[in-house]
């Protein structure tokens, strides 16, 4: 089973995120499980959703733990929440951000960068303050994770986004090919 | 056709599929979704249906009521407070024959106000007369609501139906499901309103007359005459359903229990849990086992006896509360059919995953080795997740 | 009018009870093609004891606080199946209205239900002893306004004005009715069938028991309560208000009271008759 | 004993099995001499216990009256609560105690 | 001083004697009298209190609620669809610790409809984490009220109160009772606000906060904890009752219960009768007992065991229906307590007396014959009264 | 008006919502002395996770559709022990007041409580995720009057009056209030508070999250609400209804409709923005 | 325990009737109880109300079925009810009716007559229409079953009928005085 | 952790503990040259993250501003709305990207 932790803040798109993976994972084969961390926090607020895969079916419902990666939405998020909470050593993180970073803390992670928000913008995704990134960091989730397919995020993309498509099918495809991996 | 979704828009879909005429709702946590993805459904053109939203539960429930009465199939959905605001109305459902399917998003009660899952909100309504199934995943929630409508309008039962699914559990969570054909869908449910008297001014009757001592006894055993047979026509639904869509319900549904010396008695998502936690227990030579109820009325006893006739030890998990009696409902109800059985199984009861409180593996495990440690001596009631209570602070 | 009857003798009001006659009439107008809807009380109570029944019409109860959310579930259900002209007719008591069925009438407004909604007002909870409910007039002994050293007056509060919060819901049509006043009242049911939408009816409802005169004068004292001017004829078209019976001069409200044993505590009481008179007044200068 | 499912009533109108006249300690009886059949009592009589019958064999106060419809009263069903002796505007008919 | 009254007239009598201060109320038979009877003795300015007759029950109660929450003593009436339809408020009522006394005239529910006897409605809130008393008579309604102040307002049980007495038997039957002096009443109950956060300008306090996940599981088992310490606190409070008003109550009566064969469980109006019956079958020589319930919550498990400690044969009168289980309340939750005990007395169900179908004493004759002559084979769950199932016309 | 605080930060309302600058000045105002009555909905869930809250005077909540009785419970029980003059204030959604708390809230006004209902009005259901109202305005998307090819209106019923219906309940005070116009309010608020008996307040509560517009804008468009006249400010003391803003000319309703995503689907229905406005206009044309 | 039953109109006070017998057995030393027939009848229809008296604590909740006493209120309900019903052998019943008659069904009884509605007429008690018999009433019914003394059914209703209290004090001694009894 | 009984909460005000500057991602920043204490921002603040302060020490557009209180934005709750942006009449504030 593969776990992937979401980040972000109400509104911003995270559980999109998650649902999209999803989606895309099971068009892959994968049996699947995505939601939302069940709050009442309102937009704004940090979020957290999440995405589940496995080969076999997934019979558990309970909270997500011990994620294999980790994707951080918003980086101004990052001095806010313990994002790297209960991520697995050897664990995935992927962050939006412009520029890369050495960061003590992340040590016994891989770490990727891509700047979403740039990517969102320039597509005219959401507004230049609030941009929605959620389809340009599935791009760079499947640069860097690999278990699923660009080609099923694309897919799952154009099914499930009914409103610029065309605009969030090339935010993931930049967003692929512009996210920086590896220890800095 | 495989769609990936949410629990409760799977409940609108269902409610697409088996031609649903009247959906009054009222939104709450986490049932919202379900009039949400009506009303898109229908302003798409998806579904051919009359939405009502109402101004609360009671009415929404009472707008079920007039619309099944004059001959409409119906959906609502609902959860806690709203639940327990149809309260009044959910035994004169039942009591007027009426067959009506509600999707509950289990969801602890207040005060304190609390919006996640447990199951308190159904459970407290074992006595109105309405047939109880709990899914365990998405899947389930579409099939058994599917099944509900041929269930409640069938000539022995004529009951109200509620498909019970975990809040956020399922309600919230995507998950891969087979959509049926809606014209299969169609044949499998058939008509609704056969032998049953509605209002029609072709043929007036009246519904919903008062009964007085020397009648109401009679009305309120034909309620239960139906809650019985209803055990053999899901029965026989059940298996027509799997002739036609292939997949296989029972009212129970018993998980590596061969040999077990630890069973898990359990309903709804959090039996999916279970199985993990009882495969892992396998794997370290633990016997442990599930036995899962999908119906929780009719109260499936004859088939509990079968699988429970053994000495082992039960481990029911209550997602509910009794303030004031010996342990939860779940536990409760097993011991009370259990009294008279040749076998005499140890039962303890694990109270647990209120509110929202996530249970997990882990916890599965340790109520495994809690009752396993357990001796005839041990308190048999566990709140499980207990923290030290504080002090009041003034 | 139709000649047949859909409301039928052997039912268990008391003798002299008015709301027979108004349920009567009401059908008679209505005809076979309609659907009754009945909120607990009286009406409810003496007209289907089981397994006996009094409508020849089909004919729901299920509580006594939902009457329109029941409506609606009807109206829904028959515009599926093509029943566009049948119609349907809520009878709740002002208690069923007034009170507690007030939101589910407000919400069935708001959705503008197919309904022609009578509320039959005989100004206070009649089926379980006369206790006062929001529609009990000022002044008026109930049960649970009772007279004594510590409460000459009775009810305190004035009537709710339902027919008004019911006209501020926007619905296209809103009346008062009479049955003493029988044209008027057969006008008005007429008038109501015909137009689509939320209507709305308080039929004026004569009580013997509940108002305490003798059986036979519950029409006598009904034609008071309209030629006293307390309870005045009116409709109201798609907002338009109009008076549909004026008396010339007024007959003092003294006479209504005084015929009424619910009143008994006021007979010598000048102060509040006069104050009633004055409301009285009150309203009918806007008029 | 007959228990519909629901106690839903088919027999619509059956209640006409109770002879609400047992209820009546008095009794309205019309002198037609006097009733210009206007019909009023049949109007207001809550128990529907007032029918039209064919008039010609009553008398009537004006002889154009005989051809009209007579109210006659059904002791079946009259409670004698008295509103067509209170509303008749002939005074036609009167109340006297029940026999026993 | 004694006087002679219809037990609803009583629960009025006690909430004078009482000192409550606001009294919402909304009318349904069989409890009407109630508010009658207050609006009476406010009117005679024999009683000082704020009566507020409301739009609903839903209301009532939640005005009793917010009256309770500001420091009053809040006392309230009702039965059946009244307290179906405040069934949502219940559980808030208990969950925010609130000490409010009701007094329910036991109704059966609908539908469909009927204003008369049994105890459904109050039974079906056994989940709401009130505490119920059944009264036998008209003095015990007015003892009970009294003490119902005294529990409910105990900082270990900080939690309201249902006063149950069987529509009509009790509410409408005149009855002689002993009337203590209010200052006798006033000295026993005490204050009410002792060590309870209310709504104070003062002292500025959030009641009725939403708690997450982290918080919920707390708050529901104090509720349990605080039912629990009930039972010790009523045990308590009535020796105190005894010591100044010399009459005695317990949790539970038992009645001729030495060597008995069968034992009679009942609740409520209906025990006065069996305990004639009692008498009678002792004059023939035949060893019949009562254990009468007076708490149905918490519910009196080691005094019900104590008493039941032998090898009997049981016959729990059940004034209540379970649709879709195995026996009625009172039948399964015997059953439960007893499934782990060292002795296993023969339990049947006998479902009778509902929607007022008279129970007499030969029925309980009948009851005790066909008891003694079941075996372990017989079906133990008897609909008592049951009338032949007629054919449904069309 | 009160130098203190008595809602303060922390609370988890959305960014720009506007129902906490409300809340706070409406306590500012009413000062120490006042026991607040909450529904279920967005106030009372940013304002009171236990255990945390944003609150420093008295406050409760009970449930969603029950606050009017609440408040009765404490009216009650406030008035025998003698605290005569504190204020008594419900703040409850559109919700909650308009459609499941009408009931209680009407009742509330026919025993005539001292009480100040205050209804913040976001139409809609915000709290449960932008469900319709039957506050919600005609042609408003919500998640419940989705639009699609057979919808491309959205709420097809008009917006409740629910003003008009308290005005209808002869209640001694009620009034629009809306921040944006910050003197009105506070004036409005405090001859509320001044007078006795039940008061009802209906105050516009800007939402972007539900209306669909950034959260800087929130105030701009509660501006345009009134300066359309979609939302006119307005009191009615004892029955008499006086406007308190005029806007001359008005804005176009154009205007306010196109700053909001709830209404996107419209931007080019012209017909509807028309019909919009006519009901705008035939409203300001009877005052 | 001994008995009784009360039949009615409703509105005619038989249940008050049964109330006030009751209060007055109690002073005179039993325990008692009243209730009526608990229906959902209305006023004009047959109501029945019912008092049992014992020497010792009346334990039973349960209907009257084998009264000891039959008392008709009305004689308009003689044709219209079965009021003997149950009534057991060598019972007391009690007509309110002007002059005696022999009757068959009868047989078996000990019968009284007394003309309550006479009296009640006299003394200004209801109208003449429906006149208020239950006071009168109670004086036969002490007068012919002697197990209530007089003086406390007077005391039972000056404490308990507020209005008119002395017109039905005399009501109750007249019908005492003229209620004739015996085998007609 | 503290369970008080029914859930109340006397520690009133106490959700100043939960520093909502964190759902930020824009920050506004007021240009006290340009501030006129007109106290909009004040009044509209919806976090209540604005404090009015001695003003003395900072820069205003005209010195007889210098005494009256300035608005001072208070970034532990201040969640970024822009109300303050957009409302304040003399636009002296503007809205920044947060630093990381
Ligand atoms: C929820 C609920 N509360 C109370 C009752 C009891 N009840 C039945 S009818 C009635 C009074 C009805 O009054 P109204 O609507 O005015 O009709 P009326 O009896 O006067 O005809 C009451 C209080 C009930 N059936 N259901
Ligand atoms: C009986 C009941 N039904 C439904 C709910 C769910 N619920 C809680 S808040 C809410 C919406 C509130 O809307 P409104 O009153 O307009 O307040 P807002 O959330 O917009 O502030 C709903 C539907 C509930 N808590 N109780
Ligand atoms: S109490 Fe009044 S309304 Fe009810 S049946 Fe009798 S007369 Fe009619
Ligand atoms: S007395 Fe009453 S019931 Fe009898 S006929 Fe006349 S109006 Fe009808
Ligand atoms: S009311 Fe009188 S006059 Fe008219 S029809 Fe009847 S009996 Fe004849
Ligand atoms: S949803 Fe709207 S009303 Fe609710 S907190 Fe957010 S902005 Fe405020
Ligand atoms: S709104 Fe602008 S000018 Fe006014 S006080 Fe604030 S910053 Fe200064
Ligand atoms: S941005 Fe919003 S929260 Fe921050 S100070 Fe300005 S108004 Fe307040
Ligand atoms: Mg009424
Ligand atoms: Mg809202």
């Amino acid at each position: 089973m593969f776990e992937i932790r979401f980040h972000g803040r109400g509104g911003q798109g995270a559980v999109t995120a998650a649902n999209i993976l999803a989606i895309a994972a099971f068009n892959d084969g994968y049996d699947v499980q995505s939601f939302p961390f069940f709050g009442v926090e309102r937009r704004g607020a940090p979020v957290e959703a999440y995405t589940r895969l496995d080969k076999k079916k997934i019979r558990i419902k309970m909270n997500v733990y011990t994620p294999d990666a980790v994707i951080v939405l918003d980086n101004s998020l990052l001095s806010e929440i313990d994002f790297l909470y209960g991520l697995k050593k050897g664990g995935d993180l992927i962050i939006n951000r412009g520029g890369v970073e050495k960061q003590e803390q992340y040590n016994g992670y891989r770490v990727s960068y891509v700047d979403a928000t740039s990517i969102a913008i320039k597509n005219k995704l959401g507004t230049e303050n609030s941009p929605i990134v959620n389809t340009a960091i599935l791009g760079a989730y499947v640069k860097v994770i690999k278990n699923v397919k660009l080609n099923s995020i694309l897919d799952a993309i154009k099914d499930n986004v009914t409103i610029k498509t065309e605009n969030n099918l090339n935010a993931a495809i930049e967003a692929f090919d512009n996210t920086v991996t590896g220890v800095f | 056709m495989y769609k990936v979704m949410k629990g409760n828009e799977v409940t609108a879909y269902a409610a697409m599929l088996s031609s649903v005429d009247v959906i009054p709702a009222y939104p709450i946590t986490p049932s919202t979704l379900f009039p949400e993805k009506i009303s898109e459904l229908i302003a798409n053109g998806e579904m051919n249906a009359t939405f009502i939203p109402t101004e609360s539960e009671h009415s929404a429930i009472s707008v079920a009521i007039g619309a099944s009465a004059s001959g409409s199939r119906v959906m609502t959905a609902t959860a806690s407070q709203g639940l327990a605001y149809m309260h009044e109305m959910l035994a004169i459902a039942s009591g007027m024959r009426l067959p009506i399917v509600m999707a509950i998003g289990n969801r602890a009660i207040s005060a304190p106000l609390n919006i996640w899952n447990d199951q308190q909100d159904s459970i407290d309504e074992r006595n109105s007369g309405w047939i109880q199934l709990y899914a365990e995943n998405n899947q389930e929630i579409l099939d058994l609501t599917i099944a509900a409508f041929k269930i409640s309008e069938n000539e022995k039962v004529h009951l109200p139906v509620m498909i019970c699914m975990d809040a956020f559990l399922l309600t919230h969570t995507m998950e891969a499901i087979n959509i049926p054909d809606k014209k299969e869908v169609t044949d499998f449910i058939g008509k609704n309103t056969t032998n049953r008297i509605i209002l029609d001014t072709e043929k007036p009757a009246t519904l919903g007359s008062f009964a007085s001592p020397e009648y109401y006894t009679e009305f309120r055993h034909q309620v239960t005459v139906a809650m019985e047979a209803a055990n053999s026509v899901i029965f026989d639904i059940f298996s027509d359903f799997k002739k036609r869509f292939n997949r296989n319900y029972d009212v129970v549904e018993p998980y590596r229990l061969d040999d077990a010396e630890l069973i898990f008695v359990s309903m709804g998502a959090v039996s999916g849990t279970i199985k993990d936690a009882v495969d892992v227990l396998r794997e370290q030579g633990k016997k442990a086992g599930l036995l899962r109820l999908v119906a929780f009325r009719p109260f499936p006893s004859q088939q509990i006896k079968k699988y429970l006739s053994m000495d082992v030890k039960i481990a029911v998990i209550d997602r509910n509360v009794t303030p004031g009696y010996d342990g939860s409902v779940l536990y409760a109800e097993l011991r009370s059919i259990l009294y008279d059985s040749d076998f005499k199984p140890e039962i303890i009861d694990f109270i647990a995953g209120l509110g929202g409180r996530d249970m997990t593996i882990d916890d599965f495990i340790k109520i495994y080795t809690l009752a396993m440690e357990m001796n005839a001596d041990s308190n048999h009631i566990v709140w499980e997740q207990l923290k030290p209570l504080g002090e009041d602070v003034s | 009018m139709n000649d047949n009857e859909y409301f039928v003798s052997g039912h268990k009001a008391c003798a002299g009870c008015s709301v027979p006659i108004l349920v009567r009439w009401v059908l008679k107008i209505a005809g076979p093609d309609t659907f009754v809807v009945n909120a607990t009380g009286c009406l409810e109570v003496f007209s289907t004891p089981y397994p006996y029944t009094s409508w020849k019409v089909p004919w729901i109860h299920t509580a006594f606080e939902n009457s329109a959310a029941t409506a609606t579930g009807i109206d829904a259900s028959i515009k599926r199946k093509g029943l566009l002209n049948a119609h349907i007719i809520v009878f709740a008591g002002d208690g069923a209205t007034s009170d507690i069925g007030l939101q589910a009438l407000s919400g069935m407004a708001e959705r503008g239900n197919d309904v022609l909604y009578i509320m039959y007002d005989n100004e206070a909870y009649m089926n379980t002893g006369i206790q006062r409910s929001s529609a009990t007039p000022y002044g008026a002994w109930t049960t649970t306004s009772e007279i004594g050293t510590e409460n000459l007056i009775g009810k305190k509060e004035k009537k709710k004005p339902i027919t008004d919060i019911m006209v501020a819901h926007n619905i296209p049509y809103a009346a008062t009715v009479n049955i003493a006043f029988f044209n008027d009242f057969k006008d008005k049911i007429k008038k109501a069938l015909g137009i689509k939408g939320t209507r709305f009816i308080n039929a004026l409802a004569g009580c013997p028991t509940g108002w305490k005169h003798d059986p036979s004068k519950t029409v006598e004292v009904m034609k008071l309560a309209t030629r006293t001017g307390i309870f005045p004829l009116y409709e109201v078209v798609n907002g338009q208000m109009r008076i549909t019976y004026r008396q010339d001069p007024r007959i003092p409200v003294g006479d209504y009271i005084k015929v009424q044993g619910r009143f008994k505590h006021l007979q010598n009481n000048h102060a509040v008759i006069d104050e009633i008179q004055k409301n009285v007044d009150s309203w009918w200068s806007k008029y | 004993m007959i228990f519909n499912k629901g106690a839903t009533i088919t027999s619509t109108g059956n209640s006409i099995a109770n002879e609400t006249g047992s209820w009546r300690s008095m009794k309205p009886v019309i002198d037609y001499s006097k009733c210009i059949r206007c019909d009023i009592c049949w109007t207001y009589c809550p128990d529907i216990a007032i029918d039209k019958v064919d008039g010609t064999s009553y008398s009537a106060p004006y002889s154009q009256l005989k051809k009209k419809k007579v109210p006659k009263i059904n002791y079946t069903f009259c409670k004698g609560c008295g509103i067509c002796v209170n509303e008749c505007v002939s005074k036609a008919i009167d109340m006297i105690r029940e026999e026993i």
